[in-house]
């Protein structure tokens, strides 16, 4: 496995630390820096983004966690935005699936019971046999993992254009419910708390985050395959709701494993961990891979010890394994013993500040395309119906089981946005929007049109948006005219989204999409809105309506 | 046979071994799940036909060689081979 | 007495089970597999889902359990036994019903509204039925009813995917199922297993015509 | 390895011979898909791990006897056989 960290950040390691790091610290550090965890080259522009509003239960702490806003009667909804771009690529249906679960492990980190799934899906053309393979592989996926873990796929995007060929975007979105006041944090406040650790470790998904965080090389990524198991997932959910009063905090396993996991839910305090007591699927694996292995399907939770019994009991009901790790500490490092010796010992601080970058800036010296092209409107509108984006997507979403939970009001394919039924008694609607053929031309134009549209797209329904999640997806970064597009999509959202008022209460960056020429994917930032209403809303179209259009 | 490769987790093998193999044995130490696909072939020779189902699985991506291995064999029957 | 709606590992429609029996007037409770007393019930419902992960072939592992054995009593002992989806699936598995439920012949999962036309009356949830053409959502890649014998799955099957009109053919069959079966029961009428699911038409908020047709199903569990 | 009987469809085995096999040759005859599962199975002879897998394929139903059939074939391994 490689390390991604170059020669000016291991200097600064070193003189930090005031010696040599060890093998096994390097791995936990470049975990833990990557661009995947720790937003090093977006945070500074991220901070920009509108975050607070008066409903706004729970903020982006770090940009990690889903966010929570008040609906209301008590209760919040929180939701978040992830993508499974690099892993789709190798391997579709795993990759695909791997990603609703971890944006279901997101959510129910929070305490909330996850009640609707999109997915926004982007692919070359299906003229290419092996795209027709991705999106199929990517489809089955989502329906498997969102299927059979009971929550519905209630709508999403599914469009076609060939800067995706080597590099599909798999955005998945993820909403829940909660009770306002048993919302549960990520982090803790003091030590003492133990950790648990759910489920097996593996050695699949080595080295994920820094995969994520860099070009794909095609070259054999097996390390980063990791196979999806929903009836684990399920479990896990099913579980985590019926602790969730037991215990302080709950981080999700994701990029960079429990390096990660444990480092962030510290939060600046200590812990130690002891990798012996952490339960592995395979024998004689080296300390490193259990510290930074991304197996799925794995929880840690930060419980007090008179509670420590109940939580790993309701596991062993599922014969699911469940283990006491570690502990929280006062002193801020993290320490990773194994067999005794420590094999990991790092100040929290460092681990927990990256150097952040902001990279050059060149904006594209092309011409905006301003004048109208001259096209015979016969061609125009033959072009249109039979562009792959526009045919019916009943094929995908007939695979994806929206009914589940009775609560699915409009359907996919019924209008431009979900509506779902509260436990409440209100209405909830959810989109996406992306629009990279725009993003192209101006970005920042772009990004105040996608968070435009998915406003109006809610509206169809009878719906105000209230809040909205953010996935901006861009391809190498220190390229300056990728980097120029992101800067401006960023300032192009903000906007938006302070002329709506409607707060962004999280996101995700994911960088390095290229082709396998090292050309970006089309940027592709995307918006994610739930909004409300009080009534039901029902479209129905008959013959002798009128048509009436508004703007200009 | 189409399987995961080693070192690839296998959700459905595990999952038959702990919840039903395990209450009635302990012989058995590991389950492996995956796809059986059996070919009738119309060639002479059982290499022939392993040769020819190779190429197909593999250009034709009947598995992801990222994640999957596969165990090709022959036999002959009357007017073929599998 | 209660009916009980049992939860698998992996079963994800007991709570929707459990609202729509409460809208349909039943008494009811979900109960873990591994906690079920078959004495304290007069019926038990097996919701959908996907119990054990589905692993092997949708319902196989959950037919093997302790659980289901307990099930059997209660069916021999004339008890109500109903299983929706994947509670079809581990039913048919177990052996409780006859046949088999294999892969869609799309090969995928399929979810969409469909109709089905009763056409047996003396099951627990047919009994009385007036309105004859239902209305209910399927969610399934493994519903492929399958018996070797023609004549005795006709004397089985309750329930046939047919159009709004009641007639059955073979364009609006979803998975391929023999004589266009969504659903089937014992002789006795009182086990009964189908692919479609009543409780997801049991809301008027949520049904596409406002239509509860899974509630005048459900209904034959009231006692 | 679990079968569809002959005489029940397998759409899969069908789907990959019309849309994939046929595409690039004419040899293939049939395709037929089912399940393979291997256990890992501790005991001495190649008969008793066959009569073991056999035992619980039928009893766990492993497999639908009125849909599938089942072959069962084994191979020594270092400390076991499949
Ligand atoms: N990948 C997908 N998954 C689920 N639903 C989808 C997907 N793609 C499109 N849909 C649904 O299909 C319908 C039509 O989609 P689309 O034509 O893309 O509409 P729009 O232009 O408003 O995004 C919508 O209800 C949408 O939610």
């Amino acid at each position: 496995m490689t390390i991604s960290l170059s020669s000016y950040e291991l200097e600064l390691i070193k003189k930090e630390l005031k010696r040599e790091p060890k093998e096994e610290e390097l791995k936990v550090i470049d975990a833990l820096w990557s661009e995947h965890c720790s937003y090093k080259s977006s945070k500074v522009f991220l901070r920009s983004l509108p975050s607070e509003g008066p409903n706004v239960v729970m903020g982006i702490e770090d940009w990690q966690d889903a966010g929570a806003v008040d609906i209301g009667d008590g209760y919040a909804i929180v939701m978040k935005v992830e993508s499974h771009n690099h892993p789709s690529a190798i391997d579709p249906f795993n990759g695909a699936a791997t990603g609703v679960g971890g944006i279901i492990r997101d959510i129910i980190s929070k305490g909330a019971r996850p009640i609707a799934l999109l997915d926004m899906i982007r692919v070359g053309s299906l003229r290419h046999e092996r795209n027709r393979w991705l999106l199929k592989g990517i489809i089955s996926g989502i329906g498997f993992y969102g299927n059979s873990i009971g929550v519905p796929v209630v709508g999403g995007e599914l469009s076609f254009d060939d800067s995706y060929t080597d590099n599909p975007l798999v955005d998945v979105a993820c909403v829940g419910i909660v009770r306002k006041d048993k919302i549960i944090p990520s982090v803790v406040k003091k030590p003492g708390l133990k950790l648990v650790l759910a489920g097996l470790t593996g050695i699949d998904g080595l080295g994920g985050a820094s995969f994520a965080s860099r070009k794909l090389s095609g070259e054999d990524e097996i390390g980063a395959v990791q196979i999806a198991d929903p009836f684990a997932g399920k479990i896990i959910l099913d579980v985590t709701l019926e602790i969730a009063d037991k215990v302080e905090a709950i981080k999700d396993l994701g990029g960079g494993g429990l390096a990660v996991a444990v480092t962030e839910m510290a939060n600046g305090l200590g812990a130690i961990v002891n990798l012996d007591k952490v339960p592995l699927r395979v024998k004689g694996m080296k300390p490193e891979d259990i510290i930074i292995s991304e197996t799925q399907e794995r929880m840690l939770y930060a419980v007090k010890d008179e509670n420590v019994k109940e939580v790993c009991k309701a596991f062993e009901y599922y014969e699911y394994p469940c283990a006491v790790i570690g502990e929280i500490i006062e002193e801020p490092k993290i320490k990773f013993l194994y067999e005794g010796k420590e094999v990991v010992s790092l100040p929290s601080s460092l681990l927990l500040s990256p150097p952040i970058y902001v990279w050059g800036i060149k904006e594209d010296g092309e011409q905006k395309i301003n004048e109208k092209p001259n096209v015979r409107i016969e061609d125009a509108i033959r072009n249109i119906v039979t562009s792959e984006d526009l045919v019916n997507k009943e094929w995908a979403y007939s695979q994806f089981d929206y009914e589940v939970g009775t609560s699915t009001v409009i359907k996919p394919g019924e209008a431009d946005s979900a509506l779902l039924l509260l436990p409440n008694g209100k209405f909830l609607a959810i989109k996406g929007d992306a629009n990279p053929d725009l993003c192209v031309e101006d970005s920042y134009e772009c990004g105040k049109a996608i968070f435009a549209e998915a406003y109006r797209n809610l509206a169809t329904v009878g719906a105000r948006g209230i809040a909205a999640v953010d996935h901006l997806q861009f391809g190498d970064p220190k390229k300056p005219k990728v980097y120029a597009k992101f800067v401006e999509a960023i300032r192009g959202i903000s906007e938006a989204a302070r002329f709506f008022n409607i707060p962004i209460v999280g996101g995700k960056v994911s960088f390095y999409n290229e082709n396998s020429k090292g050309e970006p994917i089309k940027p592709t930032p995307l918006i994610v809105m739930a909004g409300l209403s009080d009534k039901p809303f029902r479209p129905s179209i008959e013959e002798g309506l009128d048509i009436v259009l508004i703007g200009i | 046979m189409i399987i995961n490769k080693e070192g690839i987790r296998d959700p459905e093998g595990e999952a038959i071994k702990n919840y039903i193999i395990n209450k009635v044995t302990d012989k058995v130490k590991e389950v492996k799940a995956g796809k059986y696909l059996s070919f009738s072939v119309d060639v002479k020779e059982e290499s022939e036909a392993i040769e020819l189902v190779k190429k197909i699985a593999y250009e034709d991506r009947l598995y992801n060689p990222i994640v999957h291995r596969i165990i090709v064999r022959a036999e002959k029957i009357e007017n073929g081979s599998n | 007495m209660k009916t009980a709606v049992i939860k698998f590992p992996g079963t994800t429609c007991e709570i929707d089970v459990l609202k729509a029996l409460k809208e349909a007037g039943v008494e009811s409770n979900i109960v873990g597999y591994k906690d079920f007393d078959p004495d304290k019930f007069n019926a038990v419902v097996i919701p959908g889902g996907f119990s054990f992960g589905d692993y092997l072939r949708a319902g196989s592992i959950a037919a093997n359990t302790e659980t289901m054995k307990k099930i059997k009593e209660m069916a021999n002992e004339g008890k109500i036994v109903l299983g929706i989806c994947n509670g079809f699936q581990i039913l048919v598995e177990s052996g409780l019903l006859r046949g088999a439920l294999l892969p869609n012949l799309k090969m995928r999962f399929i979810s969409k509204w469909v109709y089905v036309k009763v056409v047996r009356f003396d099951t627990a949830i047919t009994k009385g039925l007036e309105k004859k053409v239902l209305r209910m959502p399927i969610a399934h890649a493994e519903g492929r009813y399958y018996l070797d014998n023609l004549e005795e799955a006709e004397k089985l099957a309750v329930f046939k995917y047919s159009d709004e009109k009641g007639n059955v053919k073979e364009e609006v069959n979803p998975n391929g199922s023999i004589l266009n079966i969504a659903g089937i029961a014992n002789e006795e009428g009182n086990v009964i297993g189908l692919m479609p699911h009543p409780e997801r038409a049991s809301f008027k908020l949520t049904s596409p015509d406002s239509q509860t047709d899974g509630l005048l199903l459900l209904r034959g569990l009231r006692k």
